[in-house]
Formats: C-alpha cells, structure tokens, sequence
C-alpha cells in the first residue's frame, strides 16, 4: 500500500464562520477538506447546544489532510480566525492512501 | 379585564406548551424537537407570517396611517439602540453594550406572531401593515448598534474586532435568513394576490396557531436551558432583561396613540418596541461584531425577556391599551 | 365480518404504506425517511393523541366508568410484567426478562393510535379517557420490571449494573420524552378546553390519519431492519413475542367486559394490553437497567409484536370483541 | 395569451419562492433550509402525487388512451437517450454521455408538479394515469443509457469502470428510494380507493401547491449553487442543457397531439419529454455508473434546464399546444 | 506557530448517556470538548442503526483534547461508562495550537 | 489504564456508498466501526455540499479501529472503493482503552 505521510488538521468553529473559514482556506491553497456543521461543543466560551434556531450556538468540525510543508500556511490562515470568533485547532500525524 | 385577560392567556396552548417546553428541561428529560424540525418550523413561521401580511397590504392597499406607522418603525429601530446602549455601558464594554442594544432595538417575530394568536383569541382587528413594521424593525436596531461600538473602538481598537468592513456589514443586517425571507415572503404575498392567497392558506393560514404551539414547545425546551446560562451574567444584566421590554413597550404604546393606531395595532407597536431579537440579530452580530459576547445577549433576550413577554407582557401591556384607549 | 375486517384493514393505508416501508427495506432500496423528520412525526402523532385526549376528557368529564378503567390500567401495566418475567426467566437472565417484561408490560401509542384509526374507518366510537388510560400505563411497567430485576440482583450482582439509584429510576420511568409529551399535552388539551381545540384542530384532527401513514412508511423502513436482527434472538423469543401479544389483548378483553366497557373502548384496552412499547421503555430502559440488551426486547417488539398486532391483531381482536359483546 | 400566461405564471407563488431562493444564494444569505426538512419535503411531494394519481386511476378506470400513453411514455423514456447519446459524444466520453443522457430522457418529478400546479391554476383538466405515466418514465432512461456505455467500454474498458452487474443496474435503476416511493404511493392510491382517498385528502391534497412552494424555495438555494458549478461545464453542455428540453418537448407535444391527448395532459406529457431528472437518476447513476461524472448532469439539469422548464418552459409549451389544438 | 503537545481523546457512547458522560467529564475538569450526536455505528453490541426514534440506536461522538498529565483521570471516568453502557475510547497525540 | 495500541483508519467516501463499503469493511472481518452520514465537503471531485435531495453531494464520514497486522487487508478492501468512487482515507496510530 502507497501511504504517503500528511499533517491531518482539525478546527471547530462556528457553524456561522464555516464558509467564510473554508473560503480563506481555499484561497491558502487547500485542495480538499470535510465539514460537518451543527455541532454540539463545550469551551472556553461556555456551552455550544446545537439546538437553537439562530445557529448561534452550533459548531461547525472540519477535517483537513495537508502535505507537511503546507501547514504553516494553513496554521496561520487559521490563528487569526480562531483568535477573532473563537474554536480549536488540532494537528497530528497521519498517512494518506494514495489512489 | 386585565386578570382574565391575563389568566385566559396563560391557559392557552400556545404558552401552555411553552411551559411544557419549560418543565421537560427542567425536569431533566430528554424532549427535545430535532434542530432542523425546529428550524423548518421557524422558517413556516416566518414565511406564513410574511405571506399573509403581503397578502393584507395587498387588500388595504398602502394609504392611509401606512407609511407613517412603516416609517417610526424604522426610526424606532435605529434609535432606540442609543438609548439601551447608553445605560449598558454604564458596566460593560462598547461591544457587549452594543450587542445587547441591537437585540432589543430589534424585534423577535415569535413574540410578535404569539401577539397576533392573542389578538386572534380576543378577536381584536389588527391591520396586515403592521407585519411589514415589524419586517423592517429587524435591521436598523443592528446597524446603529455597529455604529455605536465603531465609534467607541474607533480609538482604542481591541486586536482583530475591526472585522468587519462597513459593506459586510450591512450586507450582514439585510441578507440574514430570517429577515430575507420575511420581507421576500411578504412581497411575494403582496404580489401574488388573492389567487396566491387561495393556494397558500390551507397551510399558512388554517394549522398556523397550532404549528406557532410546536414551536413554543421547542423555544420552551430551549429557553430553559438558557434561563441556567444567566447565572454569569449579573444582576444588572438581569434588570435590564426584566425593566427593558415593558419600558420600550410603554414608548411604542405612546407612539401607537400619537399615530393614532387602533388598540390592536397599538398592541402589535407595543410588542415590536419590548421585544428582543435572539434569532436574527444575534445570528448577524456573530458575523459583523463577533466581540461581543453571545453568552450575554442570547440568555437575555431568549432566557428572560421573550418568556416575560409572551406570558404576562403582552396582556398587561393589551390592558393598558384598553384603558387608555377607553379613557 | 372478520374476514371482511381483515381485508379491509390490510388494504388501508397505514397498513398498506407500512408494508410499502418493509418491502423498501426487504428490496434493499435506499428509500429512507430522515431521522430528524421520523422524530418530527413522532413528536406530532403523540401531541396530537395527548390533545385529542384531553379535549375529550374535558367534554365527557371524568364520570362513570373513567375511574375504573384508569385504575385498571395502571395496575395491569405494573402487573403484566411479573407474569411474563417469569416465563422469560426460564431462558433468560434476570436483567434481559426484566427489559423485555417492560417493554410487553407498556404499551405502544402508535399500536393504540393505529387501532383508533381502524376504529375511525369503521365509524366505531371510543372515549377519550382511553388515551389518558394509555398515557398511564407508559411507566408502571418499567418500574415493575426494575424492581423484579433489583430483588435478582441482590444477592449476585454483576459488574455495574446497579448504576441507577431508585431516585433516577423512578425519574427516568416518568420524565422519558414520550412520556412527558404525551401527559403534558393531554393536561393541555384537558385545560384549553373548547377554545383550545379549535385551535389545534387543522393541524391535529384533520391531517392525523394521512400523518399516521407517513409514519407507518418510515415504521416498516425500520422494523423490517429489526426483523433481520431477530435471528439472534432464538426460537423462545420468538415464540414469545408472537404469543404474547394475542394473550395479553385476550385479557385485555375479558377485563373490558368485565369492566362494561363499550366494543371500541374493549379493543383500545385489548391493544393497551397486547402491544409492546418500542419508544419509550426501550429509552428509559437504556438508561436504568443497562445491563438488558436492547437488541433482544426491541427487534422482539418493534420487529414482530408491532407489525402482528396493527395488521391481524386489531381486526382479529376487534372481531373476538364484536362476537363477545353481541352474544 | 402566451404573454399574460407567461407573465401569470412568473407572478405564482411557486415561482416567486422559487425565485426567492435563488436570490437568498446569490445574495449570500445564509438562508438554508435543513436537508433532512427538504428530505422530508421531497418525500411528501412524492408521495402525495403518487396517491392522487392512484386515486385518480381508481376513479377513471384503465381504459380509453391509457395503455396507449403508457406504453409511448416508457419508450419515450428508453429511446430519447439515444438521441441525446449520439449528440453528447461528439465532445464526451462514453460514461459521461451516457449519464447526461439517462437524466434527459427521464423526467423531473418536481417540474411535473410544477406543470400540474400551473394547470390547476389555468382551471384545466388533466388525467391521473399522466402521473402513472411520469412514474414509469423514472427508470426506462437509466436503463438504456447504461447499455450505451457498456456497448461503447466492452473494447477499451476503463479501471473500475465496470462495477455495476447487470443484476445491480436493474435492481438500482428500479428500486431508487425516488422510484419506489412513487410507485408504491400509487399502487396504495389505487387499492385504498374512496376511503384512503377521503383519509388522506386533508395532507395530500388541501396544502399540496403551498408545501410544493416550500420546497421550490430550498430548490431555489441549491440550484443557485450549482449554476455556479456550470462554468466547469463549458459552452457545449450549456448549450444542450438549453436546447435539449424545448426539443424534446416538442417532440412530446407532437405524441400528445397523434395520441389524441387532451391539452392538459398534452402539458403534462411535453414536460415528462422535455423535463431532465435530478434526483432519481443521479443517485441510482452514482451507483451503476459511477464514472460519469456527477458535476457535469447535475449542475445541468439542476441548475439550467429544470429553471428554464417551470419559469418559461411550461407556459410555452402551454401556449403552443392551445394553438396547435385549436388550429 | 506556538503549538502544544496534548493527547486526543475520542469516545463513542450511546446518544442517550451523551449528558451523563460529559456531565462526569466536567466533574473531572475537563475544559473543552466537542459532541457529534445521532452518529451510527457497529461493534460487539451490533448495530447502531441511527434511525430508530427512540434514540436506542444511535451513538454520539465526543472528541476532547486534554493535557497529557490529565489523560489518566479522563480514562478513569470514562472507563466505567463504557464497562455498563458499551461504547469505545480512542487516545492519540496531537498539537494544540495556541490563540 | 490498560491501552492497546492499534491503527486509526478514516474514510471519506459519498454516502450513497456507505453500506457497500461497510459490507464490504464486515466481509474483510471489521468488528467495528463508527459513521457519520451526510457530511459536507470538497476535493478533486469539486463540492459535497449535502444539500441535495438526491443525496448525491453528501459524504460519509467512516472511523475504524483496527489491529496493526488488519491495516493492510482493510486498506486493500478500501483502495478499489476510492479507484471506482473517489473518496479519501487517512490511517494515524491510537491507543484503544480495553474495557
Ligand atoms: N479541549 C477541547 N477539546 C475538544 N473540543 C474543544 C475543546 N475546547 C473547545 N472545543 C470546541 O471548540 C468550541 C469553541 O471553543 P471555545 O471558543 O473555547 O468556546 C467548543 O464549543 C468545543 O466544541
Ligand atoms: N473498532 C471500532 N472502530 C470504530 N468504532 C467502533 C469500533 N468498535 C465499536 N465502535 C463504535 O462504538 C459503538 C459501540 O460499540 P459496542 O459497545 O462495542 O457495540 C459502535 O456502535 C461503534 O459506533
Ligand atoms: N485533503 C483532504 N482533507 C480532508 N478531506 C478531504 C480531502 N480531500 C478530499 N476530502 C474529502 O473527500 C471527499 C471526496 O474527495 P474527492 O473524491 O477527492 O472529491 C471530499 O468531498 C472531502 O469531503
Ligand atoms: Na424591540
Ligand atoms: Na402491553
Ligand atoms: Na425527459
């Protein structure tokens, strides 16, 4: 099996900041990411329910598999966002399956 | 008058079931309306509401106290932020002043819409203009907030608040879900005539009191929830939600008189000045004010001043009218 | 008559969009509904059922035989189980009998509301204190069964079974989702009286049967998966759950007559008795008595009893019912 | 004639929320409606048409052009792919040709509807074996394209191209959720006769038109999206996706007229040739053919051809058929 | 980027002791962590079909990115969840990135 | 805490094709696995937005814990699925908490 070894990026943020997050992401060159909206979480800015109508309190999670010289890029795309509107960033290792 | 009102209105399904809502959170148990069932019910409400106010304008045509009652709206909406913001920054930053300003300069349409099954129970007249009033409160309330909390950071901005540009922001106030699908309901309502009328109103007209009560349940079972979030917020927080929406209620009252609305008109004003968004404007506010704090303003307006107004504000506040009106 | 019945049951739709629900599963189809909007449906078949209920209570008051059969209807929901947890004690662990006596102890609404609905077809009336005599057998079966299993489990207790304190016991029986709506909107249909039904009416009278179907379709998708689970099961459970039903509905029967019950109200009570909760015990069980396998009690009910008892059971009931009373 | 019909059609409700929804996009309004509510919306739609067509059936009777519409529809629906086939190969490669194909020569549930929305407004009969008609022209389409593109790969087979058994086309092309759902309804419409119609009438026919207003609202927003997507596609496709239905429509008007049909069901049968599907066949495509690519039919058929077809497409066709019928 | 080295912990539990899970997680100091509700599922419980209205048969996913020197209490209040109400518990490295 | 260590595989894969690859996941002897429906996002293949009615824009989000010596006879069941319908898969390590 061909693996080749990527940085695998997670975020959670708003569900409301989702698109403008994936937007400047995309411009940062990411050729791919998954999302899944309205989320429920728990922070540093209190409870997120996942349950009102205004999508206020929901998360978005998204997944992105990056090559590592991209990272910073990405980190750095990110920190501002984070620093604004709140959310996490994780990074760790993983493989992708080429195909 | 005022008692039976009162107690005739807290015995209706549609604050029944908001109680109901109210006792499953507190009691722990695991009702809950699906998200997105909740969410279509707040979009069939916000297009019925739309649709059928369209539909109204449609038959009184726009005389009349129309344009006058259309224009204090906007007014009421843009200015009364300058006077909630004021006494908010007496304890908090020009962003959270501003957010909580925004919330109740505007309108919560549930609140509006539970006035009109009020009224409808009464049987009280109340004109379809009125519907675009509260279609056009919803944005002003934001931009003159924004505005407020620019010019307070103008000096002294806090790292990375100046997100948003003057353009998002206002696109952000008018584009918002919610209040685009208001106003395009209502135009759509307004020019689809009666033979969109006919074709719309066995499901916007005839089960739209019963749907209002499904979703009184969810906003109960949601409400509770925040209702434990206003802990953190403080006392004086706490007074503003409670002494705010009858105080600005008071004002719409006296401006219904002044435009010499009729009581159910004068009740319908009264609702749009007490009312608090918490589903428009704290959606906006995210995006053009993310620095301000959503655990301020939601449990607020959602936790405190909307269940206070459904229950006991809108038939005090009918009273006053009768009486006035009547002396 | 009874052929007749039968026929003509199996060709309604609900018992036709069921069958269209298994035949989507057994064709491998993707046909799904949803699992938000099921919810949704659920939400509203049983607001409507508790309503319903209690506008009728509210007109018929709660003279004459109501008592009685309330009174009956709780104990034969806590007394069930200790027979049939006997029988399943012959194969079964304490906890695994005590989770599935629950289960056929309680009652399944959608089983009650689908006999109201052949009951409705053939123009049969029924009183509206059966569904509060429903609404009460929800519970004591759960905690009839829990005690069975604590006074098992005394003296050999597993690893971590006895999570549930009789605090959170007795809370999770009542306070279940289900449970609560459906008790919360029979007070709310009892206290709203006329004017409250008036209301609710377009969206809970009118719509229900067509409502009902819709769900019956998303019922087959699901049971017909649970069906393919019951191979685990074995041969007893089966048994179980194919003979249960039809014996527990027979006494069910026998008490209605002796109770003077009318023919429709006799069926509601022989399905209260036959059927097996798939909703509420199952949930509440999960959470109180962990350590009994959910897919042992809910392909049982919601795979077998359900769909024997809402296409045979309740003609063939019906019919036993009609030559009983008549002869 | 044309014009006011036109101009008639563009001001109804369906088409203005339609509109709407486009709008809601481009304006990048955050104005969403859930998917599983959408889900449900479709499902309903579905469901309802199929039923009242079943119904209809029961009341006509199967004689008279019936077999003889039926019959041309599943033909129409097996050979206009390979009209289309031939033209899209001049620039594509065989999977994708074959998937462009099966989705214009099998028909948009929704734009159907639309047409029936349109004539019951003009107060014009129509038929219910047209909607057996719509459900039988589902999968004819998928079936013959997909012999297209096996003909074309037995030489040079693609890698992974071939996955789909003869076994699993037929199977996915016949039990799509879409295909079952609307078969099935009608078969129950059919049996369930007078009762299940009075039964279900309340839900599937008194809100029909408005709830089919809803879910062209969330057809609106998505279509917005994918006619963004069409730039991929290039002048060529757009070209097609503009041409494509008319012709075909013509061409269905042309059967209606030698089958002797009514204008009404001439309406329905020009919009089953000229409509291109967008639910059923790109699901079951994914499945047997999953090397056509999906951004190229959906943005296609989604976002230009099913616009095209409910806001001029239908009242054109209309006015042709009046003219030719008359003439 | 100032990136700190955590452990990710990743839980699957039924939906319905979604609350008492976290509810114990907070009692264990935990300070952030984000719920994907209503997820399916297969394991030695058998399905998890996610469509049942019961909520019976639908998992929830809890993700928490903890300190390492807090991995060890996390475990311990997890652990016996998972012995009476089944589920699973994943740990991995990752990076927390600072904002 | 007793932990085991075994391998963390990810999937990406449209939904519509979710039952054939865990059919296929069971077949190749998986003795679990967690997944997440209709989730949104965007590759080679353009945008998943889990919009549509169709569902053909929608992903499934797929998460297996698997021994170290399973990786390779799930990975060779995985990379056809991908070859034929696109998709991604990720493999990172993780501790599994025995219980
Ligand atoms: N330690 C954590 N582990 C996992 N998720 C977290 C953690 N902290 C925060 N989050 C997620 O990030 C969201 C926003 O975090 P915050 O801005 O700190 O409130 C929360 O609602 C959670 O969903
Ligand atoms: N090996 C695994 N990989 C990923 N998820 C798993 C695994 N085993 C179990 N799960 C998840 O944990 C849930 C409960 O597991 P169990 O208690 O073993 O039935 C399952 O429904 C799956 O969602
Ligand atoms: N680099 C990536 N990181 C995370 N998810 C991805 C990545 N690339 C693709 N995906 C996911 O895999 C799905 C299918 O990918 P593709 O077949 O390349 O279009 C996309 O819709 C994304 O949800
Ligand atoms: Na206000
Ligand atoms: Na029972
Ligand atoms: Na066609």
């Amino acid at each position: 099996m061909m693996l080749r070894s990527m940085k695998r990026v997670e975020l959670v943020i708003d569900t409301l900041h989702l698109t403008k997050a994936t937007d400047q992401l995309r411009d940062a060159g990411v050729t791919g990411y998954t999302a899944i909206p309205n989320v429920a979480g728990f922070g540093d800015r209190g409870d997120q329910r996942a349950d009102d109508v205004s999508g206020v309190s929901s998360n978005a999670y998204l997944l992105l598999a990056v090559p590592d010289e991209e990272l910073d890029r990405i980190l750095s795309t990110v920190k501002p966002l984070l620093q604004v509107y709140g959310g996490i960033c994780l990074v760790s290792d993983c493989q992708w399956l080429d195909h | 008058m005022d008692a039976s009102d009162l107690s005739q209105n807290l015995l209706s399904p549609p604050i029944l079931f908001f109680a109901l809502g109210l006792l499953a959170t507190w009691l722990r148990s695991d009702l809950t309306i699906p998200p997105a069932a909740a969410k279509a019910l707040s979009i069939y409400l916000l297009l019925a509401i739309g649709f059928h106010g369209g539909a109204e304008l449609h038959r009184s045509g726009l005389d009349g106290p129309v344009f006058y009652t259309l224009i204090t709206a906007v007014l009421a909406s843009a200015l009364l932020p300058l006077l909630s913001y004021r006494i908010l920054r007496i304890k908090l930053g020009a962003a959270d002043a501003a957010g909580i300003a925004a919330c109740y300069g505007s309108v919560s349409a549930v609140t509006f819409i539970t006035a009109i099954s009020f009224l409808d129970r009464s049987g009280v007249e109340y004109s379809g203009f009125m519907i675009a009033a509260m279609a056009l409160m919803e944005s002003p309330a934001i931009i003159s907030a924004i505005i407020l909390a620019r010019l307070a950071q103008r000096n002294n901005e806090p790292r990375g608040t100046s997100v948003a540009t003057w353009k998002t922001m206002l696109h952000e106030a008018m584009v918002n879900g919610a209040i685009l699908l208001l106003l395009g309901s209502l135009l759509i309502g307004y020019f689809s005539g009666e033979a969109g009328w006919t074709m719309m109103k066995p499901l916007i007209k005839d089960p739209f009191q019963a749907i209002l009560c499904l979703f009184l349940l969810d906003m109960g079972i949601v409400a509770a929830k925040r209702i434990s979030d206003l802990r953190r917020s403080g006392a004086f927080l706490i007074g503003f939600a409670v002494l705010a929406p009858p105080l600005q209620a008071g004002l719409g009252i006296a401006t219904a008189a002044l435009l010499g609305l009729a009581p159910g008109d004068a009740l319908l004003l009264a609702v749009l000045f007490g009312s608090a968004s918490y589903i428009a404007v704290p959606a906006a506010l995210r995006l053009v004010l993310p620095s301000a704090n959503p655990s301020l303003y939601v449990p607020m307006s959602l936790g405190l001043t909307f269940p206070m107004n459904i229950t006991v504000g809108i038939p005090v506040y009918f009273a006053v009218i009768q009486w006035w009106w009547t002396s």
